[in-house]
């Protein structure tokens, strides 16, 4: 990362850095002001139409869940677009960084707005493309490139299944409106294409919000300046695949397939995530793990029918927004001031950086879920939605239990122990307060943690319940948000998160060795990945080695052998054979004229002699002239002839600089010599069935009445020549005058021994 | 070549080819012949002409570059074709014009169709021996 | 009669060029083949065509006939001097009822 | 007839096609050659075969007197021909051009364009 | 060379005259020309080398033909027979003949009359080269083309009184 | 009328021809821009006459088919000629710097301009062995132009392309005789008139067959097209943008106008066997672009896969799928050719075309990074640009189609061009120079600034402007289609009513 | 046309063909070059005269002209493969190559 090299430069980018600034914050307002529409219940649409040719509109709609959505994109956006122009004060690319941000910001807007499946998808792509650009910031090491196809590869990959998906379900729904393929919900369920359709769509969800086995590119994509890390993976792009979950949940959720699938990745997502996040030294890293496990738990909640469940998405959906985007702008300032990301290295800032400090602490405790923050309540609600699933609740609701506590582990190295612990270790830079506009961000969104935690009915009313209704249909079973619901199963749950939280954090450095081990044993997909390019180039060099040796003759041969599949096997399957030939008419002089030109060809083929080869060449043209002349051609005869004198004049020439035929001894190919016998025999055949069927003659009719009468000319083949069809004869001349251009460059454009 | 007999042969048959080959042209369009024989045969003259006494004398002897007669050669051709425009009628229709002509006898034929065979011999002549020429300079 | 003349010239001129073609193949040397091919050949055509205009009795064939007969005349024994020439540079010695020399192969 | 000379061209394909197959790229030439005369006899057999008939029409009369071969695939043929010699002679060229500058006519020595080393480290 | 014209233009006179175009009236016109020209000689007062010309022309044309057939024989035969009776050898025959037509002519007449090929030309133009199929006795051989055919065409194309 | 027909037609050897006689005076490199210039306002007139009278057709030398030659333009060929003069009128401009004296003197415009007149030719003409001379005419030229400064890989490569094409062109010829000797006549429209009174009908699909395998190697599809990745990469850039835009195309449009006109009979089999090449080709030369490391090699590679799009649209046979296939063919001449123009620059400007040598283009060379992004991405087919429509079309075809595997196989390619764009992506533009160099566009003088970057802004605008508005393109492309499908309209104009 | 000329044409096409033929045979034995050149000449001659029996069969000129043509061109070649045979030993003096 070389994004700490301005830390002395605090002043920005100038208007270039605050203009995005303003973008954001003017929708981030836009859409505030639109919040007690959809509160009452409004669904705001627009559509333009784009490709009607295509059943392809832009049209947009404004619920509940695309408003949550709206707000934190937009919202966010702003905070981090004014952390990264301090920053990056003074990046030589910053301009093109901050362009990319905040296209990746509207693209962003455009997917959670779009109400139809292609404009959505267009969305969708605009973000893989512009997060490919942002993650390639650090493109001049290895790794940040690395990183960057990796996550353009894996998510492109999704999206291509899910443009499958989506095509498949607005054929078989008849329209790529999303309001109305989830207004005929049932008639989707029913649908023989169901199956093949959500496993589709869920491949470029999975792939986009980093499920089990596709989240192995969301920790690599940290080469990305903490600000974009902030930004992609706390609020927005891994939520797209979340979002679009969620929006399809009301058309397709209910079924088995639906429930199992997002659970059991759900559940074992988070998980997983949270015993690697636990492992992490670097701050960053750790973040980034448990961004994976809060996808999980979102995952997991969108498998669910239930109130409680869907309440809790939309809570948890918010709090990790603020808590997460906080976290990592603190730990972009600790990196910019003190140069080091070390969990181990990192300690007693909290002297040194008061503000920065408070920001940590409070979004820390509401990722631990502590009272009175909203993380609390989401955490209340979360055990209450995971109880409320209908098979296996208990098992889901320990696996949720361990989770949560190694989250609250986490969220105390992440933004404790910097802090307050003491560490000897020296740091790469004497750490100092960072500037206010670096402050700003994960300080407000801090306090709104808790704030909304101390009074959650504004976001009751605002967000959480138009959201449960785009999910559910009413709000009806919206549960209430509330810090205390008295003792029950939730409220022991979360004791028991605190308790097992704390043994955690405090036992950590002792079991990061095991966790260590323990991953080890598991799978890598990382590693899986380096694999996969590896077998992907080789496999690529060797059957291009195979089909393009660089050889002419495998070419040719391939050539061949496939005009005489085309012929031969043709002939076999239409069974288009011909007749035996009727030989009667075959005169004496006929024979001798064959013989003839055989004998100069089968020569030309066998000969190791040069003049033999020519002059056996010559004879085949002798031969076929004889033909002409018998067949009553005069002028193709002498055509033929003339050609066939220059064609031996322009060989002789040429032979005086070129070398003998057979280098090592006569070649004999018996192979080629098959090939070649298949292919005449084929030939034969096509033709003698074609000498079957009976000739039109009312073009050579036409010819014969109008040559004199019309084109005054009594030679025929001249009139057809240079009037019937003297476009024919004109585009020849000009391949004439073409073919003596090219070989007179040819001969005068190098000389061998100028060429290098 | 430096072959007395050839060379004197050469001087009588490179004219006889090239007042052969026109001949060839102008008769083309009622017996055998035409633009592509006389061309060909044209050319012959010349390529002899080059075998016996050089393509330096030849070119000598040609005055001018042999792709600019091809290429004026197909400039010829196209104008010839594109001439029906002037009549209004379309591309490489053929235009006549007959010198005194009477009922049984159409006289002297003057067309476009001959014009676009001129172009024609001009450019096989230019190219055969373009690349005749280039060919024999390499050796 | 005319036509029985020139039916006569037709077969000698056939009969010469087939002869031209035993010669080329039977002599024993590049030098006396041309012998055989350069002139007897000519002849062959040459009576051939005599044969032909004979039969047309038409004036502008007549004068096509004379001219191939003249234009066979005159390069015939170019080709033949210019094959002739090659064979001595190559080096090829002429056969001789005193040695048959061992020519040199293609 | 026409059967036979379908035969002949066969004969004829078959030669070529083996001589374009050889390792000296001079042999695919001389294919070439015979290849083409294949393909000009295959146009001028698939229009029938007429005996002692040329597609002249004599002065006097406004169109050919009795059966004349087919004049149409003749002025195909012819300009068959013609292309044919225009890629014959550049195809020449080029084999030439390519001995004196690759120094060789075997076409497996011929691997500038595409060098051994084409797998992708 | 416009006596030439003269006769030609006579000739066309004649066939116009009797307004046929046959070969036979093509060759009488100018015979019957030739004979007028040669009559009315006096009165035009030139003193052309023409008429000799057209003899010698002639006679070399008729003396070539029988040269042809006649040796022809010879080569036929020992083209037929089993064994080569021939007896070939190069032999280098002294030219007297100068200008570039007279050579050309000379080395192809003695080409196509059998038994004799030219092969080649010394660059000095002094000696022919010829490759000769009954060699017995090389100097006779020379000996006769050169008072035969070479004196026959100088006769005919070169001028010397 | 015949002449808004002829002009086009008429206009690149008239280019051509003076040119080339002014070759010596600097003036000629002017006479092809005028010319191509002149010659794009004559295709549009052309593509608007089309698109008011659907198909319109004239008879040359006025000899009424099937009797003379028939110039005939329905949409698909009259928007071929259109998207041909503006590529010709781009790399005309950049010859104006990539073109050196030498070789203007060894007739490069002349050829160029032949080669152009050729292809269009091959679009316009109605009359089957007309087309045959029109390919040639097209590929002796492209042997020139290949071959055009002799460099090493240029004459082996300039070998590879020449035999394997004189192969497709031999049987071409003999294809054309074969239906000849079985209908009687050469015009296309009468042919498919008369090919179903042919009684033996496997006979005619053997000589589909044979028209497959030859124009097969024109299009370059598998197992045909060696000699396209063994040359394209060697001759000059403008070269081998021109090679890369419409050459291929030229072999994918005679095989859609063969293959919807005159062989419709026994689709079943052709139209499967199609179905299986574009499979193939799609992944043989997606795989082989992997394996590259050269720029031009690896969009060379590409340019087969991509056939394969264009093969898979005609194989199914659908109108959406047909459709697809003339997007796909608009689409693709842009993109590729301005991916050739780019690769140029990047030569000039970093030293070479090989992803190992080069490096820094996106630091200092941000216009070009831009240029470079457009059409790289759309050939990659991310929204919204030209190729995710054409893309998109396809794929939706053969869903609709429930034809699953072409479907996926598409999908799967699409993947992997991804992979061989942001290769070169990073490798170029991402990647720091090996030797430390910072290569930027002021080497180029501004002249050559101007010659060079016009042609390749103007394409990238092109593919901007059809990814952003796609409509009347994709409406364009299905009255096209519809067209093709059912070609009695066709067939009527081309013979009169009574057809 | 008559009984005779017929019979003298037939024949005279069989011995015409077994001249070429026998051409043949020279052409492919060789054994030095100009031996090949001699037959191919042989051969182009022969085929003047059948063009002129061609032209008396079919009763039409216009085969003449192949044989005049012929007849003006056909040498050109016999030319051109000579002075191949001719150069051919100077430069096998300068480079190794052996025509056998
Ligand atoms: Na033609
Ligand atoms: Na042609």
């Amino acid at each position: 990362m070389n994004d700490t090299a301005t830390a002395t430069k605090p002043s920005g980018n100038g208007l270039v850095g605050l203009i995005p600034v303003g973008i954001a914050l003017l929708l981030f307002g836009w859409f505030l002001s639109l919040a007690p529409a959809v509160a009452d219940g409004q669904r705001l649409r627009f559509v333009w139409e784009w490709v009607p040719s295509l059943g392809i509109s832009l049209s947009f709609l404004l619920d509940g869940l695309s408003l949550t959505f709206a707000l934190l994109i937009s919202g966010i956006g702003a905070m981090v677009l004014l952390y990264s122009n301090t920053y990056l004060a003074g990046h030589p690319q910053f301009s093109r960084f901050a362009l990319f941000l905040t296209s990746f910001m509207l693209a962003m807007l455009g997917l959670v707005l779009a109400d139809n499946l292609i404009g959505l998808f267009v969305f969708w792509e605009l973000t893989t493309i512009t997060s490919y650009l942002l993650i390639g910031f650090g493109h001049d090491t290895e790794k940040g490139r690395r990183s960057a196809l990796q996550a353009l590869f894996v998510t492109g990959a999704g999206a291509l299944a899910l443009l499958a998906g989506f095509i498949l379900l607005g054929t078989s729904m008849g329209t790529f409106e999303l309001s109305e393929i989830l207004a005929r919900a049932d008639e989707l369920k029913a649908h023989a294409l169901y199956l093949p359709i959500l496993i589709l769509i869920l491949a470029g969800t999975f792939t986009k919000s980093a499920q089990f086995p596709f989240h192995f590119w969301l920790p690599n994509a940290m080469a990305a300046p903490t600000p974009v890390s902030a930004f992609l993976h706390s609020a927005t792009m891994v939520k797209a695949g979340v979002y679009l979950m969620a929006r399809l949940h009301p058309g397709m959720s209910g079924t088995d397939v639906w429930f199992w699938t997002l659970t059991i990745a759900g559940a074992f997502t988070a998980v997983f995530a949270s015993v690697l996040a636990l492992r992490q030294t670097d701050l960053k890293q750790a973040l980034a793990y448990t961004t994976l496990m809060a996808l999980g738990t979102l995952t997991l909640f969108l498998g669910q029918t239930s109130g409680y469940a869907m309440t809790a998405f939309a809570t948890f959906l918010i709090v990790h927004s603020l808590y997460k985007a906080a976290l990592f702008l603190v730990v972009g300032c600790i990196d910019h001031s003190t140069g080091t990301r070390e969990a181990d290295v990192l300690g007693g800032l909290g002297r040194v950086m008061p503000v920065t400090a408070f920001g940590a602490a409070l979004a820390a405790l509401s990722m631990a879920g502590f009272p009175p923050f909203l993380g609390f309540i989401g955490k209340e609600l979360k055990y209450a939605g995971i109880l409320a699933i209908g098979s296996e609740p208990f098992l889901f609701a320990s696996a949720l239990l361990l989770a949560n506590a190694l989250m609250f582990a986490v969220a105390g190295i992440v933004a404790l122990r910097p802090f307050w612990q003491k560490t000897g270790e020296p740091l790469p830079r004497t750490p100092h307060e960072a500037p206010w506009p670096m402050l700003i961000g994960p300080v407000l969104l801090a306090v709104l943690g808790a704030l909304f935690g101390v009074n959650p009915d504004l976001l009751q009313v605002s967000l959480v319940d138009p959201t449960v209704k785009s999910l559910l249909g009413s709000i009806e079973d919206a549960k209430e948000l509330k810090l205390w619901a008295g003792v029950n199963m939730p409220l022991i749950l979360s004791i028991a998160t605190v308790a097992l939280g704390t043994a955690l954090y405090l036992g950590h450095k002792r079991l990061r060795p095991a966790l260590g081990r323990l991953v080890e044993a598991a799978p890598n997909f990382d590693r899986g990945w380096d694999r996969f390019l590896a077998a992907l180039k080789g496999f690529a060099s060797w059957q291009t080695r195979v089909i393009q040796p660089g050889v002419l003759r495998r070419y040719i041969f391939a050539t061949f052998a496939t005009v005489l599949v085309a012929i031969a096997g043709t002939m076999a399957a239409r069974q288009a054979w011909p007749a035996l030939p009727d030989l009667s008419d075959v005169t004496f002089q006929n024979i001798a004229l064959v013989l003839l030109i055989s004998a100069g060809a089968i020569l030309t083929a066998v000969t190791s002699s040069r003049v033999a080869a020519m002059a056996a060449l010559g004879v085949v043209g002798i031969g076929v002239a004889m033909i002409f002349i018998v067949f009553s051609a005069p002028d193709v005869a002498i055509t033929q002839l003339l050609v066939e004198t220059l064609v031996v004049v322009l060989v002789a020439v040429a032979l005086l600089r070129l070398p003998l035929l057979d280098r090592d001894g006569p070649d004999r190919r018996p192979l080629d010599a098959i090939l070649a016998g298949a292919i005449g025999l084929s030939v034969t055949l096509v033709l003698l069935a074609v000498l079957e069927s009976p000739i039109d003659l009312r073009l050579t009719e036409y010819f014969e009445a109008t040559s004199w009468p019309e084109a005054f000319g009594r030679n025929i083949v001249n009139v057809i020549l240079v009037d019937f069809r003297a476009l024919d004869t004109f585009g020849e001349v000009a391949v004439v005058v073409i073919a003596a251009l090219s070989a007179y460059a040819l001969l005068r454009t190098t000389h061998p021994r100028k060429d290098p | 070549m430096n072959s007395i007999i050839l060379r004197v042969g050469t001087r009588y048959l490179c004219g006889i080819l090239v007042l052969f080959s026109l001949y060839m042209l102008i008769r083309g369009h009622n017996e055998p012949g035409g633009g592509f024989i006389g061309g060909l045969i044209g050319s012959t003259g010349f390529v002899l002409f080059a075998i016996a006494c050089g393509t330096a004398d030849a070119r000598a002897a040609l005055k001018v570059l042999p792709q600019n007669i091809a290429m004026a050669g197909l400039g010829i051709a196209l104008l010839a074709g594109i001439a029906a425009a002037l009549f209004g009628d379309a591309l490489f229709t053929g235009q006549w014009l007959f010198i005194n002509e009477t009922a049984d006898d159409k006289g002297i034929p003057l067309s476009t169709v001959l014009v676009f065979d001129i172009g024609v011999y001009l450019v096989v002549f230019g190219s055969i021996l373009s690349i005749v020429f280039a060919m024999e300079e390499e050796i | 009669m005319i036509d029985a003349i020139s039916a006569l010239l037709v077969f000698l001129g056939s009969a010469m060029t087939v002869a031209a073609g035993i010669g080329v193949v039977r002599l024993p040397d590049v030098f006396t083949r041309m012998h055989a091919a350069t002139k007897v050949g000519t002849l062959g055509s040459g009576l051939i065509m005599a044969g032909a205009a004979l039969h047309f009795a038409d004036p502008a064939i007549v004068l096509r006939c004379v001219l191939i007969v003249f234009f066979l005349l005159l390069t015939a024994p170019i080709g033949a001097h210019m094959i002739g020439r090659a064979a001595l540079r190559l080096g090829i010695t002429p056969w001789s009822q005193s040695r048959n020399n061992a020519d040199t192969s293609d | 007839m026409e059967a036979l000379l379908a035969i002949t061209i066969g004969i004829l394909v078959a030669t070529s096609v083996y001589l374009m197959l050889a390792r000296n790229v001079l042999r695919f030439i001389f294919g070439l050659v015979l290849i083409s005369n294949a393909a000009n006899l295959t146009i001028f057999v698939s229009g029938r075969l007429t005996a002692g008939a040329p597609p002249l029409i004599p002065v006097g009369a406004d169109g050919p007197v009795g059966v004349v071969a087919n004049a149409l695939p003749q002025a195909l043929v012819l300009t068959a021909i013609v292309i044919g010699f225009g890629l014959f002679a550049f195809a020449l060229v080029l084999m030439f051009r390519a001995y004196t500058t690759l120094g060789t006519l075997y076409s497996e020595d011929m691997r500038v364009a595409e060098p051994r080393t084409e797998d992708t480290k | 060379m416009n006596t030439l014209v003269a006769n030609l233009f006579l000739a066309v006179a004649w066939m116009i005259f009797f307004n046929t175009f046959t070969w036979l009236s093509v060759l009488s016109g100018l015979a019957v020309g030739y004979a007028i020209l040669w009559l009315i000689q006096p009165l035009t007062g030139v003193r052309s080398t023409y008429f000799k010309r057209v003899w010698y022309w002639t006679k070399l044309i008729v003396m070539f033909n029988y040269e042809l057939i006649v040796s022809s024989i010879e080569v036929l035969w020992d083209i037929f027979t089993p064994t080569h009776r021939s007896n070939p050898a190069i032999v280098d025959m002294p030219l007297d003949v100068k200008t570039d037509a007279g050579i050309l002519l000379v080395t192809n007449l003695i080409s196509l009359t059998p038994g004799t090929l030219s092969i080649d030309v010394s660059p000095d133009r002094k000696t022919l080269k010829l490759h000769v199929m009954f060699a017995d006795d090389p100097d006779a051989v020379c000996r006769s083309l050169k008072h035969g055919m070479e004196r026959w065409v100088i006769d005919a194309v070169e001028d010397r009184e | 009328m015949t002449w808004t027909l002829a002009t086009p037609l008429v206009l690149p050897f008239l280019t051509a021809v003076l040119a080339f006689l002014t070759r010596a005076s600097g003036v000629g490199r002017w006479f092809s821009v005028a010319g191509n210039a002149v010659l794009l306002a004559a295709a549009v007139l052309l593509l608007a006459r089309v698109l008011n009278q659907q198909v319109i057709a004239a008879q040359m030398g006025n000899w009424a088919a099937p009797f003379g030659i028939t110039l005939v333009a329905d949409y698909l060929s009259a928007v071929m000629v259109v998207i041909t003069a503006i590529t010709a009128l781009a790399v005309s401009v950049y010859a104006l710097t990539d073109i050196d004296n030498r070789k203007e003197h060894l007739g490069y415009h002349a050829l160029f301009n032949i080669l152009i007149g050729g292809v269009i030719g091959a679009f316009l003409t109605g009359d089957l062995f007309n087309l045959y001379v029109w390919f040639e005419v097209m590929l002796i030229s492209s042997f020139g132009l290949l071959v055009l400064g002799g460099k090493k890989e240029q004459i082996d490569g300039g070998i590879k392309y020449v035999t394997l094409n004189l192969i497709s062109t031999i049987l071409f010829l003999s294809g054309i005789g074969l239906l000849y000797g079985i209908t009687g006549t050469l015009n296309m429209a009468d042919i498919a008139r008369s090919l179903p009174e042919v009684e033996n009908q496997g006979l005619v699909t053997v000589i589909a067959m044979m028209f497959m395998v030859a124009f097969g190697v024109k299009a370059a599809v598998f197992p045909l097209f060696f000699w396209l990745p063994a040359s394209y990469h060697t001759p000059a850039f403008s070269v081998s943008a021109v090679f890369a835009g419409l050459l291929t195309k030229v072999g994918v449009y005679a095989l859609i106008r063969m293959f919807t006109l005159v062989f419709d009979a026994d689709i079943g089999f052709t139209h499967t066997v199609l179905l299986w090449i574009a499979a193939l080709t799609m992944i043989t030369g997606v795989l082989g672009a992997a394996a590259q490391n050269d720029i031009r090699k690896i969009l060379s590679f590409h340019i087969v896969s991509q056939i394969g799009y264009m093969i898979m649209g005609l194989a199914l046979f659908t109108p959406l799928a047909m459709a697809g296939a003339v997007f796909y063919l608009v689409h693709h001449i842009v993109v590729k050719a301005n991916l050739f123009l780019i690769a140029g620059v990047a030569e000039r400007t970093a030293g070479s075309t090989d992803l190992n040598r080069i490096g820094g283009l996106y630091k200092s060379a941000p216009l070009l990074a831009i240029l470079f992004f457009v059409p790289a991405f759309s050939l990659a087919g991310f929204p919204p640009l030209s190729g995710f429509w054409a893309k998109y079309v396809l794929v939706a075809a053969a869903l609709e189609d429930s034809a699953w595997i072409i479907a996926a196989v598409a999908l799967l390619v699409g993947l992997l061009t991804i992979f061989s764009m942001t290769k070169i992506w990073a490798e170029a533009f991402w990647k720091p120079h090996p030797d430390g160099l910072e290569p930027d566009l002021t080497t180029l003088s501004p002249k050559a600034k101007r010659h060079l970057l016009l042609p390749i802004a103007g394409l990238a605008i092109m593919t901007l402007v059809i990814g952003f508005y796609p409509e009347p393109f994709v409406a364009f492309a299905e009255a096209a289609a519809a067209q093709l499908l059912d070609p009695t309209d066709y067939m009527t104009t081309v013979l009169g009513e009574d057809a | 046309m008559s009984m005779l000329m017929d019979t003298a044409l037939t024949l005279g096409f069989a011995l015409v063909f077994l001249g070429v033929g026998l051409a043949l045979i020279r052409l492919a034995k060789g054994p030095t070059l100009p031996d090949r050149v001699v037959a191919l000449d042989q051969m182009t001659v022969s085929i003047v005269a059948f063009c002129g029996l061609a032209a008396i069969r079919s009763q039409d000129a216009a085969f003449l002209d192949v044989a005049l043509v012929l007849a003006l061109v056909g040498f050109l070649a016999t030319a051109a493969l000579a002075r191949f045979a001719e150069r051919v030993v100077i430069r096998r003096a300068a480079e190794q190559e052996d025509e056998a």
